[in-house]
């Protein structure tokens, strides 16, 4: 089942055309990476996808359910905000740079959205959260603030708070970048431990080895166009020079 | 007049003078923020309105809006003025015009809240209102507590402006004393009150301050 | 204009005044408004069946509580000359004199020593007036500088210290200041500046309660309580109502 | 009285103000970046004074803080004044309150400045001066300049109380012709004069503010 | 010849000893990796020997000069404050985070300190500015502001800065610690061009593969205390399981 499908999304900053036409999609357990120089749009095709950004063409699609059509001028129509609402639900975002809200304790963040948004009832938000905490190692940082915790744990708390809404699908961009070298550790094996457990997720990201090891499919991004889309395998033994050139960079 | 006198008058002064500027925080504080709107809004006329208006506020004399807020409806309107309006005109000439005050400080403080935290609130899934009112605001008062602080002080001496509306606070009666007793010592124990009065107020603010401390 | 009809059913008589004119309407020992022309209202009132409130009022606001109606009349050592045809007036109560107040040891004795001096005088007043008119602009001119101060305190202050040479100012005044501070420091000159008259001031054009007053104080003079209230201030040589 | 003698008269006042507001800006910002330094300074004694003196200056009325500046050394000291200290008590006290005012603003922007700042110039070789006037100062006086407008426009108005000492500045002048008229018109035109005085501050400080922007 | 020599430093913050007793000397042309965990106090180190912080005891000696000595009762005592500022011109410090002047152009921050501490005229000052641009690559940004640069070139420019004064051995905090991996590159580059150039250098990183190609000599430092110091041949195939294990975690 296609849990996000993309078709000829366009996207323009005023005159800018940062996204160029893309399509993609993504099945239901398949963990999709993408990768590409700095600037090749690869966190405004994330950010349209979670809807921060409108885009100017194409469809957006959530488990079969139009949030955007493209209509006959070849414009994106968006739902109803009310009816957008509902979708969601249906994906998290987790960010470079966490975003946690520095007023909650680490157990309010993540229980806060589905009481507020969900209605869920206390206990039960309060249950899922410390399923989420264990399984991410944050038992005993329940009452921290978030700025008193490493920024690995801020970017895992930040984990656990997209997850606590119960996700289809998981956005990830480049969730490390913001970290110290060994603080980057702690949240990739979370992300490892997701990908077992059949999350589907989409990951920007510029650890080529991580890429390698976790993706089902990876997309290598310039100039707001697709280049090359493949297995790893494939990627990492592409003729394409462009993209050789690139991951070539950071063997080291 | 002995010194107890004295001081039992200007204790009287003293608590008009702690009515208004209670009045005027209790009213202009809320009122403050919902101008602030105004002053971001996307409807350029409301935008414009609010901004004149604050400028306005900030730019004429404090005494001048009293006479204009008192007066006004009588000379422009030709309403006539019931007595207890005396006292209501000065609240609300303290509160339009600390509002406008406020206004700028709360519009300064959510200009300054990071875009990640809307980005992060409305991917979850929360609505404009629940995003302003549980994420938003909250940082925002943290971080505008010091220039509330500020505002809170300058009321405390701008309460004596009211005499111009003939409410007598404590810095009337401590001129009217000073008239009939031919010194000035009146004055000087006027200001004392007022500076514990500051003190007092700067404490109580430095309290809030450290409860919101709790987080970074 | 006219009176405020209340729910007690008793009628409001408000009179504006300036609360920092001693002998005419202060603040005195206990805190409480007093004053030779408060205590006139008071009388008034009750004769009247009146309920009096005094109100305090700015005077840089005078004008602006009387046309709003916020007050009935100002009444409060208000001098009638140059101002004859903007209030609605009483007959004269008082004839007042502006002086000029000196530091004794200055030793300047009559007006000719002021020349060349700082004379100070309250904003607003009647002494002002005074030294504003036709005739006295040679006297005028004849000062160095003339300085408008805003309470009385502040002038003596000065006089004191010698940053100012002469205060001019009402009469009863300047024997008020000069009884609650060191009397020997400062001198009367002997030569009035101006004579002048106060009456109660009511809105141009409000003849009734005007009428009411004054119908009122003449029987007040008739039965001898004007006088009483007179002497009671030490007014009794400068009341003139009614003459 | 007509209109066109009404606006000289109050022009005239108006320069009055204006050098009020003039003298006391450019003398009390610098005070204020001493009296900052008295502030932040290691020697607690030093601290301790300049706090209270912030304290008192910030906590007690203006008014009374002129009476005090002219009055003072006669009473307390006995101390003969010449005549032209009366406007000089006027800049005085008006520097006094304003430096106070200005210190606590200039400490905000100094503590605000990261140490990595300091520590370059440490590395580098410069010395305390230069690192201060050189590298931290510019940066600060980029980062209070909104709160130095704040406090610009609140002095534009405080000049009228400059009356308690008879100096005769727009706003007295126009209460004055306000008295002999009996009408409140030229009240609205202190206002307007008022408003548009703060315009050209605010924009002045505004141009100022952009100068400083070419850089983040 | 030796430039630094640092013997039996110890430093306390409060009562937290940080560095236990730390002996090291470089020679000139020499470059010295530290490496070792967070907290191990890596960064103390660098900065008692840039003089940002005082030691509490031990010598710090530049080209034989003692800028601190060990006194009898074992407390460092340092030069008068007038003499120390001559240390000041043996050394250069380049942070993790830039901290460059932002309201100086690019040329005034590397033209200022010559001029205003070593009274270099302005037109020599220039021109060494401008070689340095050149080598660094930033010929084209001299009147560019910091904030107009991304962060690689911001930390060349700081790296400018350091050298304008000509010292004789640069210390370098965790230089890429603050970049995006793809702006690393450009940094470490230079820094390759410096070594290849003799400049003598101390650099803590965090940057393996970095350490092991560029350095003379590697030091594993963990709780305030050298552990292992050797040549990168001898560090990378040390059989202390404590320097292998923090070595294997960025093997990836
Ligand atoms: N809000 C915006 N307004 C204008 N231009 C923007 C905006 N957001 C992104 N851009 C531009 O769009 C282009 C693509 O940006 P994007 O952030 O998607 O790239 P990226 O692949 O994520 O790069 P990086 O690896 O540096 O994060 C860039 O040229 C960027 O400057
Ligand atoms: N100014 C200070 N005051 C108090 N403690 C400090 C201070 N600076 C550093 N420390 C403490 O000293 C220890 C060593 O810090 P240091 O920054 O030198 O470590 P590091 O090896 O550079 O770590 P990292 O790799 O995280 O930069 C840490 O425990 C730190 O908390
Ligand atoms: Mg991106
Ligand atoms: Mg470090």
């Amino acid at each position: 089942m296609k849990i996000l499908e993309i078709n000829h999304m366009k996207k323009s900053f005023d005159k800018l055309e940062v996204i160029k036409d893309i399509s993609l999609s993504v099945n239901e357990g398949e963990v999709l990476s993408i990768i590409g120089p700095s600037g090749s749009g690869k966190s405004t095709v994330l950010r349209c996808a979670a809807m921060l950004e409108k885009m100017n063409s194409g469809d957006l699609i959530y488990l079969g359910e139009y949030a955007a059509h493209n209509n006959t001028e070849g414009k994106s129509v968006y739902m109803a905000k009310k009816e957008l609402r509902r979708f969601h639900k249906y994906y998290g975002l987790v960010f470079q740079n966490f975003n946690l809200f520095p007023h909650y304790t680490v157990l309010k963040n993540i229980t806060d959205a589905p009481m507020t948004v969900d209605k869920v009832s206390k206990k039960e938000a309060e249950e899922r959260a410390m399923v989420l905490l264990k399984k991410l190692g944050l038992e005993d940082k329940k009452e921290a603030y978030p700025y008193q915790l490493s920024g690995g744990q801020q970017q895992r708390v930040s984990i656990a708070r997209a997850l606590a809404l119960q996700p289809k699908i998981l956005f990830f961009d480049e969730p490390t970048s913001a970290l110290d070298p060994e603080l980057t550790g702690e949240v990739l094996k979370v992300i490892k431990e997701l990908a077992k457990e059949k999350m589907t997720m989409i990951i920007v990201t510029h650890e080529m080895q991580f890429a390698k090891e976790l993706s089902d499919r990876i997309i290598f991004m310039e100039n707001g166009k697709i280049q090359e889309e493949g297995t790893p395998e494939q990627i990492f033994s592409t003729e394409n020079t462009r993209v050789k050139d690139f991951i070539g960079k950071f063997a080291g | 007049m002995n010194i107890a006198v004295m001081f039992l008058e200007l204790g009287k002064g003293f608590i008009t003078t702690v009515e208004i500027f209670m009045l005027t925080l209790i009213f202009s504080l809320p009122l403050g923020l919902i101008i602030s709107f105004g002053r971001m809004s996307k409807n350029c006329i409301l935008r414009t309105i609010t901004k004149f208006y604050i400028s306005v506020m900030r730019g004429t004399p404090l005494m001048l809006q009293l006479i204009v807020v008192y007066f006004g409806p009588f000379y422009v309107f030709g309403l006539q003025l019931s007595r207890s309006y005396r006292f209501i005109a000065v609240i609300l000439a303290f509160v339009l015009n600390y509002a406008a005050y406020f206004a700028e400080i709360y519009r300064s403080g959510i200009e300054s809240m990071p875009k990640g935290q809307y980005e992060a609130a409305k991917v979850l899934g929360y609505t404009k209102g629940q995003t302003f009112f549980k994420i938003i605001l909250p940082q925002v008062i943290k971080r505008v507590m010091p220039s509330i602080t500020n505002e809170t002080i300058t009321l405390v001496k701008d309460t004596s402006l009211a005499f111009v509306l003939s409410i007598v606070e404590m810095f009337t009666t401590a001129k009217q004393i000073a008239a009939s007793e031919t010194t000035i010592m009146p004055l000087m124990v006027a200001g004392l009150f007022y500076y514990i009065f500051n003190l007092a107020v700067a404490l109580g603010m430095e309290l809030i301050e450290r409860k919101l401390n709790y987080y970074r | 204009g006219g009176k405020k009809q209340q729910g007690s059913g008793k009628e409001k008589f408000i009179v504006g005044f300036d609360a920092e004119f001693e002998p005419y309407g202060f603040k005195n020992e206990k805190g409480e408004y007093v004053g030779f022309d408060l205590d006139l209202a008071q009388e008034v009132s009750n004769r009247n069946n009146w309920e009096l409130v005094k109100q305090p009022i700015d005077w840089d606001v005078k004008d602006m509580e009387l046309s709003s109606g916020a007050i009935d009349c100002i009444w409060n050592g208000f001098t009638i000359n140059d101002r004859e045809d903007k209030y609605t007036w009483s007959s004269p109560y008082v004839n007042n004199s502006q002086v000029f107040v000196t530091a004794s040891a200055s030793g300047i004795k009559d007006q000719a020593g002021l020349a060349g001096k700082i004379v100070a005088v309250q904003k607003d007043s009647s002494a002002l007036a005074a030294l504003n008119s036709e005739e006295n602009k040679q006297l005028k001119d004849s000062f160095s500088k003339l300085l408008e101060f805003s309470d009385y305190n502040t002038a003596f202050m000065e006089l004191e210290m010698g940053t100012v040479d002469g205060v001019a100012m009402d009469i009863g005044v300047a024997k008020a200041q000069m009884s609650s501070r060191n009397q020997e420091q400062f001198i009367i000159l002997d030569e009035f500046l101006s004579g002048e008259q106060y009456g109660v001031g009511f809105l141009l054009g409000n003849e009734e309660l005007r009428d009411a007053v004054e119908k009122t104080l003449m029987e007040m003079l008739e039965d001898g309580t004007f006088m009483e209230i007179a002497r009671k201030w030490d007014l009794q040589d400068s009341v003139c109502l009614g003459e």
